[in-house]
C-alpha cells in the first residue's frame, strides 16, 4: 500500500525524523485556514500517488493565506498522470541549502534492506545511479544484524557529508528512518530531497512510503489511511468484493484461476490479436459465489465484449465454476456477453456437462487455452 | 531419484487439524506420501484418519520420525511454524500459507539460511516427486512420471504446462512451486542446482513471471553451472507496471522486473523461452527426442 | 549484581509477570503498617542474596498486622549464611495449588540463553535435574531469532501442564520473562516457585534475578538499587576505592596485576601452605595511586599478616608499582605489615632498584612468585 | 606459520586515536607488525606518525588492503566495531576492550559465528606470534620465536608462564589470549584446532581458569582431535563460589565451573595440569626434550 506524503511524513514524525508543520486540505478554504494557522509562507503541494507533481504544476510556493488559497484552487482538480488531485497538504515553507537523497528499500534480490544515500538529492535517484554512481552509497543491511551505528557513519562519510553537525542529524535519521522502516512493515521508505537549510537543520520535505500488504493486519491505523476516492473505481469495487483484479486496456475480459495463470492469460490473449481488457485471478478457491462477483466486477468495464474463462481446476472444481457461470447469468445481465469457458482439471468434465445441459447461447466451449483466447477474441471484434 | 521430496520422505502436517490442512494432507497420503503426523498446539493425542497428533513438531520428530513439514497455519502463524519445524531438527520445510508479512520472512530466511535447511514457499503449491510423494496441493494427477525438471512461481500456471506436457507424453522427475513471495525460501537457482544434480532428471523447466530479478539471477547460473538443458515460460508481458498480479512478488517495480526484460535475460544466455505454454512443451518434446 | 527478590518482582511487574502485591519494610512497625494496607493475612519475607531463608525461618505466614509485626521482629536482624536481615517484603498471602519452576539463564557453554520448566517446583532445580531429569525441559534460545510462540508451547506441553489456562498463562509468563532477560540485560532470570493458586491464577511467588554487571550502564534506574549496607563492608569500600577485591579467610593479603595472575597467586600462596587473606586484581594499569588504594582495603581486614606483591609487567610497570607502595608507606601506617614484592616484566629492575634504595626493613624482594609465595606465607607465622 | 597473526597481517585499529590505541598500536607496528590503518569516525584523512587513519572499516579495507581489525574503543563501541569490522569483510577481529555488555556480545557471537570470521576477545591481550606480528598488548620482549603454542583465559598469567618458558630457553609460535569474558568469539577448542594444524607448533599448553566449561570441553576435543601434547594450568582453586574472580567470566557458579572440576576432567583426557606456573614451565620443557 502506497502512502500519500502526509501519511509518509506522519509516520516520520512518529520515529522522530525531523518534517515541517502542516495541514491536509480538500478545499481552498481550508488551504487558507492552514495557512494562517501556520504563518508566514507555505507550500501547497497535490497530494497523489504518482511521480512528477513538481513539473505537473502540483507544488507552489504561497506568500500568504490568500495566495495560499489561491494556489490551493490551481492544483485541486488537476489530472497528473490520470491521478485527480483530491487532497492538498500545506506546509511552511522552508529554505533550503542542499538537497540530498535517503532510502531504505525491501530489496528482494538480494534478501535484504537496501540504503541508499547521495548528496545530489532532489532529482530521481535512477538518473545519479545512471549519471554518477560513485556519489550514491548503497548499503544492505542484515535483517537479523539490525541497525548498528556503523551503517549511518558508512553511508554519511561514504557520501562525503563534511559538516559534523549535518553528520551527526542525517546519523540519527538512518537510524530512524530504518525503525520506521522495521516498525512499519515498510518495503519502501524514501526521502527525497532530505534537505539542508541554512541554518543547518535537516529534515525530510517529501516522504515516500510503502507498506507490505500483508503485514497491513498488524497495523490498523496505516491500513484505515486507504484512498479508496482516489483509486480506479472498478478496482475498489474488485477490492470491496475481494476480487484479485487489475484493470487493463483493452475489450477481452479474462477470468482465471491462479495468478501465474492469470498472467499468462492474458499475454496469450494479447498473442493472438487480441486486447484484454483486465487480470483477474478466481483465486485457489473458486468457489460459485466467487465466480458471481469476479463476473460482476469484470462487467462493470464498459470496454469489455467479451469474456474469457481459462480454468486449470487444482483446489478449484469446474463444476463448481460452472454453476458460478449459470448463477451470474441469473443475477446480473450478462445477455450481451459471448462467454468463452475453458475447463480443465479437477471436474472438468462435469462442469463441461453442466453448462452444456443448461443450453445457453451465449457461452462457448473450448477445448484448449489457446483456442479459448483465439475464439474470445474474435467474439470481441 | 527426483529431488526434495520422495521415498524416504516423512511428513509433518502442520495444521492437519484445520480443514485445509486435513484436506490437503489425507490427499497426499492417498498419493502415496508418507505422512506420519499432524501437529496442532493443543490436539496432541488425537489422530486424524489414524495418523497421530502431536502439540509441538519436536514431539513429531522424536515420536514419529518426521523430516519433512508442510505447514498449512494462517499467516499469523506460520513463521513461528517455520521456526519450530527447522529448531526441530526438520531439514525440509514447504509453506503452504500464502500473505505472510514480508518482514517476518525476511528475518525466518536469513536464519534458516544458514543452516542446512530446503525451504520452498511461503505461498507456494508445494513439491511433486510424481510416483513417490506428493507435499502440498498440487493435483497429482494432472501429471506423470519422467525426466522433466518443472519449477516455477506459480501453481495453476504449472498445471497448465504440467498438462501440456502429459498431453505430449513427457513426464516429470519433480514439479516444484517456490512460491509467489518476495521473499521465498528456495530460489530458482536453489532448485535448479538440484535438478542438474538429480539423475532423473534430464531437462529443466523454469516457470517465472514478472516482478525481482530471480530468473535473470537464474540465466546467469544456469549458463556457468548447468549442463542439462533449460527452457522457460515468462508471464505477465501484458502486466501494466506498479500493479501487483496476484502475487505479492508479481510486480513490475518502475523499469524492473519486466516479463520482456526475463525473457531477454534468459535469450541472452541461451535459454529459450516459449510464447505460450503450450509452444514450451513443444520445445521440450522436440529436446527430448 | 544480583537483585533481591523485591527488585526482581518489580522487573517482573514492568514486564507484565502477575506477582502478589507488597511493601518492603525495614522495622516491625514498617511491617505492621504494610499488612494494614494489604488486607488480611501476608507473608513476611527475609530479602537476603543468599538461599535457604525458608529453612533459616526467614519466611513466615501472619494472619494479621500484630502477627506480621511479630514476625517482623522475628526475622529482622536475623543472620542466613551469614547475611543478617535488613529488609523484609510484605506480601499478601496466596493459596498454592501447585508449584512449578521457570527459568531463563544466561548458557555460557552453549552461547545461547536457555529456559527450564518443570512442573515439581518449589524444591532447588538441581535436585530436579538430578532425580527426575525427565521431569525438566530445557531449551536453548537462538539470540537472534529471539522468541518465537514456539518456544513457550515447547515448555508447557514438553513440562505436560494440562489445563488450557494455565497453558496460556504460563505461555504468555515464558514471553514476558524472556523480554525481561533481554530488555534488562539478565544473566539469570528465576521463578522458583511458579505457583498456581486454587483459582487457576498463576504467579511468581519468589523471584532471582541477576543483572550483567558490564550492562548497568544502561540500567541506571537498577544500578541505584544496589545494596552495599548487606555486602561485606571491606568489599563495599573496595568497590568504593574501584579496587577488584574478594576476600577470603587467610592472612597472607595478595596483590597481583591481572585476574589470572591474582588467581594463580592465590593458588600458589595456598599451595606453599599458606592461606590467603584475598582476591585483589591490580588491573591493567597499576598506577602509584592503584595501588595505594589496594593496600588501604587489604589492610582494612584485621586477619591479614603480610602482603604479597606479585608483578608482572606487560602494561603495568614495575616502577610505578614501586613508587606506589613507598607512597603507601608514607601515607598509610604500614609499619606492622611485611610486605613481599616480586617485580617482572616492564621496567621490573627500575622497580627493585626503586625499593632496594628506600631500605624500608619491611619490604622483601624475592625473585619468582613461587618464593615470593614461600616467604610470605613464612612471614604471616 | 603460526596462527591468527603472521607476516601476512595487514592490521587496523579501531581507535588508533585514543590514548590506548595509539600507544599499543605504535608499539605492535615497533615490533614488526605491519599496520596499514587506523580507523576513527570523523578523523578521515588524518594520520598517526604515519599510518593513515579512516573514517570507516571499510575504507581501511578497500584503501589501505587491512585484513585484521585490533579494536581499542571503549566498550558502549565496541560491539559496533565488531560488526563494522566484519561486515567490511576483515576476516580476523581481536577485540581488546573489555565490560562489553554479555548479551550484545551474545547476539554479535551468533552473527559472526556463522561467517568465515576469526575473533579474539574481548577483553583479552590479544595475539602475538614472536618474530612476526604482535596484535593486542602481549608484552612482546618476554617471548621468543619457538613451538610452544599457549592459549589462555589470562593476560598476565599468560606472561608469567611465558616468561617461565623462557627462562627454560622454550620459544612460542602463538600466544593467544581469548579474553576473560563470558562469551569471547574463540574459544580453547578454536584455537588449538589452529594450533593442531600449524605446523610450527609442536606442543600446545592450556592456560585455564575457573567459570563456565571450556576447559572442559576442550579437554574432550583434546581427547578425539589433538594429536600433539597437550599440558594445562588451571587458576583459581582457592576461589569461592558465587564471587566474580577480576575477569567477568571467572565465576563459580554453584558447583560447576571449578578449578578442581577442570583439572579433574583434564586428566581424565589425559592432559597433565601443572600446579604452579613453575611446574607446568618444567612439564614442558621435559616433554620437548
Amino acid at each position: 500500500m502506497d502512502l500519500y506524503e502526509y501519511q509518509g511524513k506522519e509516520l516520520f514524525r512518529r520515529v522522530g525524523i525531523p518534517v515541517s508543520d502542516g495541514f491536509l486540505a480538500t478545499t481552498p478554504e481550508e488551504a487558507r485556514k492552514a495557512a494562517e494557522d501556520l504563518g508566514g509562507p507555505v507550500v501547497v503541494k497535490a497530494q497523489v500517488l504518482t511521480g512528477g507533481r513538481g513539473k505537473a504544476g502540483g507544488v507552489k510556493l504561497a506568500t500568504d493565506p490568500a495566495d495560499a488559497e489561491a494556489k490551493a484552487k490551481d492544483i485541486l482538480g488537476l489530472d497528473i498522470n490520470g491521478h485527480v488531485v483530491q487532497k492538498i497538504w500545506i506546509e511552511k515553507a522552508s529554505d533550503i541549502e542542499r538537497e540530498y537523497y535517503l532510502s531504505v528499500t525491501f530489496d528482494r534480490g538480494a534478501k535484504k534492506p537496501l540504503f541508499m544515500f547521495t548528496t545530489q538529492g532532489g532529482v530521481e535517484i535512477e538518473q545519479v545511479a545512471e549519471e554518477s554512481p560513485d556519489a550514491l552509497v548503497r548499503l544492505h543491511i542484515d535483517p537479523l544484524e539490525g541497525f548498528q551505528p556503523w551503517v549511518a557513519r558508512r553511508l554519511v562519510y561514504g557520501g562525503a557529508v563534511e559538516d559534523p553537525s549535518e553528520q551527526k542529524q542525517i546519523a540519527a535519521i538512518v537510524e530512524q528512518l530504518y525503525r520506521a522502516f522495521v516498525e512499519f512493515d515498510a518495503m519502501l521508505c524514501e526521502i527525497n530531497p532530505l534537505v539542508v537549510t541554512p541554518e543547518g537543520e535537516v529534515k525530510a520535505l517529501d516522504a515516500k512510503f510503502t507498506v507490505d500488504d500483508s503485514a497491513l493486519a498488524r497495523h490498523p491505523d496505516i491500513a484505515e489511511w486507504r484512498d479508496t476516492s482516489a483509486a480506479d473505481p472498478i478496482e475498489t469495487f474488485a477490492r470491496e468484493k475481494g476480487v484479485t483484479y487489475v484493470k487493463l486496456d483493452g475489450d477481452v475480459g479474462v477470468l482465471a484461476n491462479g495468478a501465474g495463470l492469470g498472467m499468462s492469460t492474458v499475454d496469450v490473449v494479447a498473442h493472438v490479436g487480441g486486447r484484454p481488457a483486465n487480470f483477474c485471478d478466481l483465486g485457489g478457491g473458486g468457489s460459485a459465489e466467487g465466480v458471481v462477483d469476479a463476473l460482476e466486477v469484470i462487467t462493470r468495464d464498459p470496454q469489455v465484449k467479451s469474456i474469457f474463462f481459462n480454468i486449470f481446476g487444482g483446489i478449484t472444481r469446474g463444476d463448481e465454476v460452472a454453476r458460478g457461470i449459470l448463477a451470474a447469468l441469473e443475477q446480473l445481465d450478462m445477455s450481451d456477453y459471448p462467454i468463452v469457458v475453458r475447463l480443465d482439471g479437477t471436474n472438468a468434465e462435469e462442469g463441461r456437462k453442466i453448462l452444456a445441459d443448461a443450453g445457453q447461447a451465449n457461452i462457448h466451449p473450448e477445448e484448449t487455452m489457446l483456442d479459448g483466447a483465439r475464439r474470445a477474441v474474435e467474439l470481441a471484434k | 531419484m527426483a529431488i526434495i521430496v520422495d521415498n524416504d520422505t516423512r511428513l509433518v502436517v502442520a495444521g492437519l487439524t484445520g480443514s485445509e490442512g486435513r484436506f490437503h494432507g489425507l490427499r497426499n497420503r492417498a498419493y502415496g506420501t508418507n505422512l506420519v503426523a499432524g501437529v496442532t498446539p493443543g490436539k496432541g493425542g488425537q489422530d486424524v484418519e489414524g495418523v497421530p497428533v502431536f502439540d509441538t513438531v519436536a514431539d513429531a520428530v522424536s515420536k514419529a520420525g518426521a523430516n519433512t513439514s508442510l505447514i498449512f497455519v494462517p499467516a499469523r502463524f506460520a513463521v513461528d511454524a517455520i521456526y519450530e519445524a527447522v529448531d526441530a531438527g526438520i531439514h525440509t520445510v514447504i509453506c503452504i500459507t500464502e500473505h505472510i508479512a514480508a518482514h517476518d520472512m525476511l528475518r525466518a530466511y536469513t536464519y534458516f539460511r544458514g543452516k542446512d535447511v530446503t525451504m520452498i514457499g511461503p505461498n507456494c503449491p508445494g513439491v511433486l516427486s510424481p510416483g513417490k510423494a506428493n507435499a502440498g496441493i498440487i493435483p497429482a494427477e494432472i501429471f506423470s512420471e519422467g525426466s522433466v525438471g518443472l519449477v516455477s512461481r506459480s501453481g495453476t500456471l504449472t498445471y497448465q504446462i504440467g498438462h501440456e506436457l502429459t498431453q505430449l507424453e513427457l513426464g516429470n522427475s519433480t514439479i516444484v512451486g517456490i512460491g509467489g513471495d518476495p521473499v521465498v525460501g528456495s530460489s530458482f537457482i536453489d532448485v535448479i542446482a538440484k535438478f542438474e544434480a538429480d539423475p532423473q532428471t534430464e531437462l529443466i523447466v523454469l516457470v517465472g513471471e514478472i516482478g525481482g530479478d530471480e530468473e535473470e539471477k537464474a540465466a546467469a547460473y544456469v549458463a556457468e553451472h548447468v549442463t542439462k538443458p533449460v527452457l522457460a515460460y515468462i508471464a505477465g508481458f501484458s502486466a501494466p507496471p506498479g500493479k501487483t498480479m496476484g502475487h505479492a512478488g508479481a510486480i513490475i517495480s518502475g523499469s524492473s522486473g519486466t516479463a520482456a526484460g526475463k525473457k531477454e535475460a534468459l535469450e541472452a544466455r541461451g535459454i529459450e523461452v516459449g510464447t505460450t505454454p503450450t509452444e514450451v512443451a513443444q520445445m521440450v518434446a522436440a529436446r527430448l527426442k
